[in-house]
């Protein structure tokens, strides 16, 4: 793709322009200020635009491809590109970008050059993170992101920001910390079997690590990525950030930042370590389903309505970390588009509080009711925003759910069972909310008289009401563009399966290509074959065995023989 | 015979003239004595043969650098003069001593060393040798001398030359930003 | 043909137009002629979409209109699969029919509603009608859908809109309430029916109704002998959708409670339409159903045993919407048991012909209330036959069609089902007893529905005095309008027959209610009328694979015990009447008296057998516990890890600090003080006086001088 | 000692140049002081010129130039210094010129 040689790093450093251009203007004018970052990130969001039509989901490998040397004297690289994942991730970036950007208009008043410098820096760092094929520059932009989201709370936060934001801080980079060792072992790894010094993820996805290396740098990983997830234990950071943020910041942090870990996973996690992964499916689909539960249940106790959607978004990643450990191409495919709809909903979710505590500076539930009488527009968005939370068909987020549910059911019934609790649980708290808020008579004088949604409120809400119903009912664009990744990954953590562009592929391509899913399906046929049995790969099988063979539910997982892939048996 | 009444003349007045400046009461006096001290000296290096520096004596230290003096002392108007303290930390005369005392030991180490001077005609040859000019002949420096002091700086001391001219263009400023009251 | 699946669009168009534009600038009626006009389009859709399928011989018509979710490969029982949906449409007998049934009653009750809605502010109409042509397009998409997804689509979709129009009135506590009530409640069904549906696609690799079953025809019928297989716990999982959306115990709670609604809601959706989806989802999935008898077992008991409850605790209500409420959920329970003893095509009949007869008295209680100013108690009623006579006479028609007086239609579906019951051989059950349990609920029904007409039309008025003019009726009823606005505003001048709008509906109902029963006369009758069991023989292609060609048996006992059944019948409920006659037209206070001697049977029918109160003891406090405790949990413990970590973090930062300071750093000061001290010696020489240093320079030079002097 | 040589040219020179010396050390004033550089420096200068005619070398010459061009430019900056001095201290005393000690 040579004409769009400079696409991701024209996409990945408009924001930063714009910062650095906002450093330049004297922060009197603020209308001037505000103007420019918004100009420059829907810039961001318009040059964004062509990796949806040019991306060619029938080409299993990475586009748009950029590679230049960064730090040579340890192979580190500018290395960027993208696949299925990163595309829908990028996009969802630079829109939510947009849309957090316009809402804080008239939110933030103070320090507001700090404050839209902040904010376009955040952007840069989570593109980056998203379109970085370099190990170590994604570590990088994985680290810069972190900075200004901390002054986002610390700053313009509410109540005890502080305590959040240093919480928030402290807990992302304990978890980072840790991954880097493991993205030093793989790369120390990489260069004991190669020779070669290099951070390039597109190597690593073909490395065959032993499996208890495998295993060990699994949980470096898992540390890292499940903080930012976040999963069950490690996730009380969320809530306090969440509700300390202001409005910009949580709907970036629930859109976008949380995607982080869940892309980690499916980007690091699972290609490079497939043997790994399948040993810990057990450990990670239990602490899914306790998160969805959990997450959903203490939602429902909250007064305060921002944590309330903080806790439903620990449930609804909970979804998608088990329909990504599924290890089922409609588990993986549903998870990546349960992380878009929670972007969507939850997004506009904080969106829809920030409006009203910009009006009445207080999250308190209690503090309302009967809102829907005076601003009835508003009740609109927030009950079809509800609905799409809870997963109503011909909404989006009921794609992702029957997706992932499927997907998680053809291989664990139980898994499916406990998960789909969650959906009653999540009408449940979701519904209670809407009831307190938007129901009932106008018992607070202070209500009587609030704005509906401005002209420039509803614009941020649009584009979220439009890709909720558009995805609801024809999210064939989305999946299409999925299908060559989630298969890429597929055929890692499962030898035997057969890609749906094997067809397309010409398989007496010159095999050895960099990460070519040929070359893969071959090695994995080979193994499927028995050809090359390697010590590692036995420990493997034993280890996965051993983990794997759960008495509750007919046995519907068993370790095949060879190679760590895995097969469903006949139910019941 | 005259050379020799001339220089010690010369000597005389130059190092009386140095007395006085050294031990005039009022500044500006000392001032006077520097100017003709230097003319003085100017008058001793054309003897040298020496009439291009001879000229810049004149021109740059009689004619600027003591004007510069003469300036400064009028600008530093003073109640009385330092000297007019009394400074019990101090001995004037301890100094004196031991100025003279190096004098001394250094006048016995010149004569010492030449032992009875033979004349400086004799090397003549051996310095006109190496010497870059050879247009000017093997001869005595006395003619051409400051066509030969401007080739010999525009030539071999080319640099030195131009990293001087830059200290007095780094001195011009500094000396303006000292002077100035405020920037 | 090719165009029904502009059936569920035309009302889905009609909601987006009232929901983007109306709310804002329509006026009332225009809000309602349009969303009218869009169901009699729909209507007349479907009615040549029947037309047409009468005409061919083909029974099946699936029309795709889009792929949904395009292929995903995926495991299932045998090998790998691929997991793809469609929208995608089908016309078959069922569908037609339900479609029929849908877009009828529901543009009747859209013109209905044009005049109950008329006292409602301007946007609320336009609102109204909105959620009204939103339910319909859900409704149709259910009915309609030719896959399990897309009929979930329609499932939750008509959910969301029961909760919208249950709580229309959202400023009023009961009605939000009970819409989240109704949603909530629905949900757990839905837990069952999308884990049937995924045990669907993990069993036959596909989620459309005909392929599944094809394949399960193929497979051999579980019975007790073959034990509990998967296809009998996909019913399962199934029927409990059922019970949540069409109000089976366990579920049936939220039903009653869902007359918050307005009252062509609960015409539409509570009775009509919305809560017999389970039924008909259990008829679309007839063939599965069959293989599994033990689950039809269950489904028919349950039924059964609805059937029976609701009635009795219908026996007792004052409130004249939840009477109705419960003779829903228990002509619902009549449904299922016909479902269960395998007479889809009854259940069918009955689902029809109560389409009519109910949503006909819903309508009339809601002209009722309209006249009696949002009067609901039945106790504040009666005598209201001379000042509403039209609704009084179309509401009898409709109850003695309820009560199973022949020739009116529900006779000749209750006694369908009736005798399929009584012919039904059971697994666990013993015979009759399910018939048995079925005959009393039809005396129960008879009673309860008289007692209704009785208290309400006839008898001397006992409700409020109303004024000329100023002065409002006094009335201090929870139900009423005071907290609502409709009926008020306009001083009330007295019970009085509701306007055209309404009127007109509840005829043409009437008149369907009168004869809808002709359609599927007892073969019984062949002598005296040619076109008897219409409607099953119709039906059947729906309930059967389509490669299995199985000839309907035929259900046949000796035409004396057949005649004889629906002679029983008929007499239980003329004694159901006559009972309701005696104790509220003859002599009201018999009643009363009936109620103290049986004080303590009544007090818990009143209280609905505390089944509200139970589960509110049990799920709704557990659930809420368990979210409190759970809260705690995650301050207290799971952040408290967190935070303790951070405290002893700061404490060990603390000791190593204070050990820094005063050791490690006093070493470090130790000399620097120690140099110091030494300077104060040394900078003696420091004078600063520059005439000392060159005076010691010079001392310097001199030394140099003389050690040359000496040295040589 | 009625013919000249280079000798007597030192002696000169290092008389003049102890002359100096002598003021250097003796004079509190700051510009008298500076005066007896200048003399230092010409003492400096002498010998450089004696020397040179007496070796017939031209680098003598250069040398003083260079020496006249740094006494030029001490001379500027140093009374630079003195009269930002003066302008704070209202004094040229050597004495009091101490600010920098310790």
């Amino acid at each position: 793709m040579s004409n769009d040689s400079s696409l991701l790093s024209l996409i990945l450093f408009t924001p930063l322009v714009g910062a650095l251009v906002l450093l330049f203007v004297p922060k009197r004018q603020e209308d001037a200020i505000r103007w420019i970052a918004n100009v420059f990130v829907f810039i961001g969001f318009l040059v964004s635009l062509p990796l949806w039509f040019r991306y060619d989901s029938a080409n299993p490998e990475f586009q748009f491809v950029e590679r230049l040397p960064w730090i040579p004297s340890i192979g580190a690289e500018y290395f960027l590109g993208v696949d299925g994942f990163s595309v829908l991730l990028i996009l969802l970036t630079t829109l939510m970008g947009v849309i957090a950007v316009l809402s804080s208009w008239t939110a933030i008043t103070m320090r507001v050059k700090e404050y839209y410098i902040f904010l376009l820096t955040l952007q840069t760092g989570m593109l980056g993170a998203f379109v970085s094929l370099d190990f170590l520059l994604f570590f990088l932009f994985w680290e810069v992101m972190l900075v200004p989201m901390y002054f986002l709370i610390g700053i313009w936060g509410s109540d005890n920001r502080l305590y959040s934001a240093i919480k928030f801080f402290l807990f992302t980079l304990v978890g980072s910390v840790v991954m880097l060792l493991g993205i030093l072992a793989v790369y120390f790894y990489n260069y004991s079997v190669t020779g070669v010094y290099t951070f390039d993820v597109t190597q690593f996805h073909q490395l065959d690590i032993p499996f208890d290396m495998q295993w060990w740098i699994f949980l470096a990983f898992f540390l890292g990525f499940a903080v930012k997830v976040p999963m069950f234990p490690f996730h009380t950071w969320l809530p306090d950030a969440h509700t300390d943020a202001p409005t910009a910041g949580s709907v970036i942090l629930a859109a976008v930042l949380l995607k982080m870990g869940t892309y980690g996973f499916i980007r690091f996690s699972l290609p490079i370590l497939p043997e790994a992964t399948i040993a810990f499916v057990p450990l990670v689909a239990g602490l899914s389903i306790i998160g969805i539960v959990y997450g959903a249940l203490v939602a429902m106790a909250q007064r305060d309505w921002k944590r309330l959607v903080a806790y439903s978004s620990v449930s609804h990643m909970g979804m998608v970390m088990l329909g990504m450990f599924a290890l089922t191409p409609v588990g993986i495919t549903g998870s990546i588009v349960q992380q878009l709809n929670h972007g969507i909903s939850t997004g506009a979710l904080f969106l829809i509080v920030g409006i009203v505590y910009e009006r009445r500076h207080t999250r308190l539930i209690s503090e309302y009711g009967g809102l829907s009488k005076i601003m009835p527009v508003y009740a609109a968005v927030f009950l079809i925003m509800t609905m799409s939370s809870i997963g109503l068909p011909t909404l989006n987020g009921f794609i992702g759910e029957i997706l992932i549910l499927q997907g998680v059911f053809v291989v664990q019934k139980t898994w499916a069972f406990f998960a789909a609790s969650g959906i009653v649980l999540g009408a449940a708290y979701m519904l209670w909310l809407y009831q307190r808020t938007m129901f009932g008579t106008v018992t607070n004088p202070k209500n009587e008289n609030l704005p509906d949604l401005s002209m420039r409120e509803f614009v941020t809400f649009a584009p979220l009401l439009l890709l909720a119903v558009w995805i609801g009912l024809y999210p064939k664009p989305f999946l299409d563009r999925l299908e060559t990744s989630v298969d890429k990954v597929m055929m890692r953590v499962d030898s035997d399966y057969t890609p749906r562009f094997a067809a397309v592929m010409d398989v007496d391509a010159p095999a050895g290509a960099a990460g070519s899913p040929a070359a893969i399906a071959a090695n994995g046929a080979a193994r499927a074959g028995g050809l090359d049995e390697t010590p590692a790969e036995a420990v493997a099988v034993t280890r996965v065995v051993a983990v794997n063979d759960d008495p509750g539910g007919p046995g519907m997982i068993e370790m095949p023989v060879r190679g760590g892939g895995r097969r469903i048996a006949a139910g019941n | 015979m005259a050379e020799a009444i001339v220089f010690w003349t010369l000597a005389v007045l130059i190092l009386g003239l140095g007395i006085m400046v050294i031990s005039a009461r009022s500044a500006v006096h000392s001032v006077l004595f520097l100017v003709v001290n230097f003319l003085l000296v100017a008058v001793l290096y054309v003897m040298l043969n020496a009439e291009f520096v001879a000229v810049i004596q004149v021109l740059v230290y009689a004619g600027g650098i003591v004007v510069l003096y003469l300036f400064v002392v009028m600008l530093v108007s003073l109640k009385k003069a330092p000297e007019r303290y009394a400074d019990p930390r101090r001995v004037a005369w301890t100094g004196t001593l031991l100025a003279g005392a190096v004098l001394l030991e250094v006048v016995a180490i010149v004569v010492a060393s030449s032992g009875g001077g033979e004349p400086a005609a004799t090397e003549g040859a051996l310095g006109a040798a190496d010497t870059p000019f050879a247009e000017c002949g093997a001869g005595p420096l006395v003619s051409c001398n400051t066509e030969q002091l401007g080739w010999v700086l525009y030539t071999s001391y080319l640099i030195p030359f131009e990293v001087a001219s830059m200290l007095l263009l780094v001195a011009m400023i500094g000396a303006i930003v000292l002077a100035k009251r405020h920037l | 043909m090719e165009s029904i699946w502009l059936i569920p669009l035309l009302p889905g168009i009609g909601a987006a137009i009232n929901g983007l534009v109306g709310i804002r600038f329509f006026g009332k009626r225009l809000a309602g002629v349009l969303a009218s006009f869009m169901m009699g389009w729909a209507l007349w859709l479907s009615f040549w979409a029947f037309v047409e399928l009468l005409g061919t011989e083909e029974r099946f018509h699936q029309v795709t209109v889009a792929s949904w979710i395009p292929p995903i490969p995926l495991d299932t029982v045998d090998g790998v699969g691929s997991f793809t949906v469609d929208w995608s449409f089908t016309l078959d007998p069922l569908s037609a029919m339900m479609a029929l049934i849908v877009t009828g009653i529901g543009f009747l009750i859209h013109i209905y509603s044009i005049g109950y809605i008329e006292h409602e502010p301007r946007g609320g109409v336009a609102r109204f009608f909105c959620y009204l042509n939103l339910f319909c397009f859900f409704m149709l998409t259910l009915v309609l859908g030719s896959n399990f997804l897309v009929m979930f689509v329609g499932w939750e979709g008509v959910g969301l809109c029961s909760y919208l129009l249950i709580g229309y009135w959202y400023h009023k506590q009961s009605a939000s309430d009970a819409g989240k009530k109704a949603f909530i409640v629905n949900r757990i069904g839905d837990w069952g029916f999308v884990l049937g549906v995924f045990l669907v696609f993990f069993t036959f690799g596909t989620l459309d109704f005909r392929a599944v079953a094809e394949a399960a025809s193929q497979m051999p019928v579980e019975t007790a002998a073959v034990g509990f297989g998967v296809i009998s716990a996909i019913c399962l999982l199934l029927f409990i959708g059922a019970t949540g959306k069409s109000a089976q115990i366990p579920l049936y709670v939220w039903l009653p409670d869902a007359m918050e609604g307005p009252t062509p809601v609960s015409a539409l959706i509570h009775a009509a339409t919305m809560v017999t989806a389970g039924v008909y989802m259990v008829c679309r999935n007839a063939v599965l159903f069959t293989h599994a008898p033990m689950v039809m077992e269950i489904v028919a008991v349950i039924g059964v045993l609805t059937a029976l409850v609701a009635a009795t605790i219908g026996l007792v209500q004052t409130d004249i919407k939840r009477v109705l409420a419960y003779s829903t959920v228990s002509q619902l329970g009549y449904m299922f048991l016909a479902t269960g003893v395998g007479a889809f095509g009854a259940a069918a009949f009955h689902l029809m012909t109560h389409a009519f007869f109910k949503a006909l008295l819903f309508l009339g209680s809601g002209a009722v209330i309209h006249g009696m100013n949002e009067e609901q108690d039945m106790r504040r009623m009666g005598g209201l036959r001379q000042y509403m006579p039209i609704t009084a006479l179309t509401m009898a028609i409709g109850a003695v069609a309820i009560a199973g007086i022949p020739p009116l239609s529900g006779f000749f579906s209750k006694d369908e089902i009736l005798f399929r019951t009584f012919l039904h051989h059971g697994v666990f059950v013993p015979d009759r007893v399910l018939w048995g349990l079925g005959v009393v609920t039809a005396m129960l029904t008879a009673f309860y529905m008289f007692r209704l007409i009785n208290m309400t039309f006839f008898g001397a008025y006992r409700g409020p005095a109303w004024g000329h003019g100023a002065e409002e009726p006094g009335h201090d009823d929870a139900g009423h309008g005071d907290d609502h606005g409709a009926g008020h505003g306009h001083a009330w001048h007295g019970p009085h027959e509701a306007s055209r709008w309404m009127t007109i509906p509840l005829v043409v109902l009437a008149v369907g209610a009168f004869f809808a029963g002709f359609v599927g006369v007892p073969i019984a009758f062949e002598a005296v009328w040619p076109w008897t069991a219409t409607i099953e023989h119709f039906l059947h292609p729906s309930f059967v694979a389509q490669g299995a060609h199985a000839v309907e048996e035929a259900h046949h006992m000796s035409l004396l015990g057949e005649f004889g059944l629906m002679g029983l019948s008929v007499l239980v409920a003329l004694g159901g009447i006559w009972f309701a006659y005696r104790n509220y037209v003859e002599r009201p206070e018999a009643a009363e008296r009936l109620a103290e001697s049986l004080a303590g049977p009544h007090r818990v029918l009143t209280n609905k057998y505390y089944v509200d109160e139970l589960y509110d003891a049990t799920v709704v406090r557990g659930t809420m516990g368990s979210a409190g405790g759970l809260w705690t949990v995650d301050q207290r413990v799971v952040d408290g890890a967190v935070n303790g970590t951070g405290w002893t973090t700061i404490a060990a930062s603390w000791v190593s600090h204070i050990l820094d300071k005063y050791v490690v750093d006093g070493l470090v000061n130790l000399t620097a003080w120690i140099c110091g001290e030494a300077s104060y010696v040394f900078r003696r020489a420091q004078t600063g006086l520059i005439q000392n240093y060159a005076f010691v320079t010079l001392l310097g030079v001199f030394a140099f001088v003389t050690w040359f002097l000496v040295a040589r | 000692m009625l013919e000249i040589t280079p000798l007597h040219y030192s002696l000169l020179s290092a008389a003049l140049f102890m002359i100096g010396v002598i003021g250097v050390l003796v004079r509190r004033n700051v510009i008298i002081i500076f005066m007896s550089i200048e003399l230092i420096l010409n003492a400096v200068n002498i010998n450089l010129i004696a020397l040179s005619d007496q070796l017939q070398d031209l680098a003598g010459q250069v040398f003083v130039v260079f020496v006249i061009a740094v006494a030029a430019a001490e001379a500027a900056v140093g009374l630079g210094i003195i009269i930002a001095f003066y302008r704070n201290k209202e004094t040229v005393n050597i004495d009091e010129i101490q600010i920098m000690r310790w």
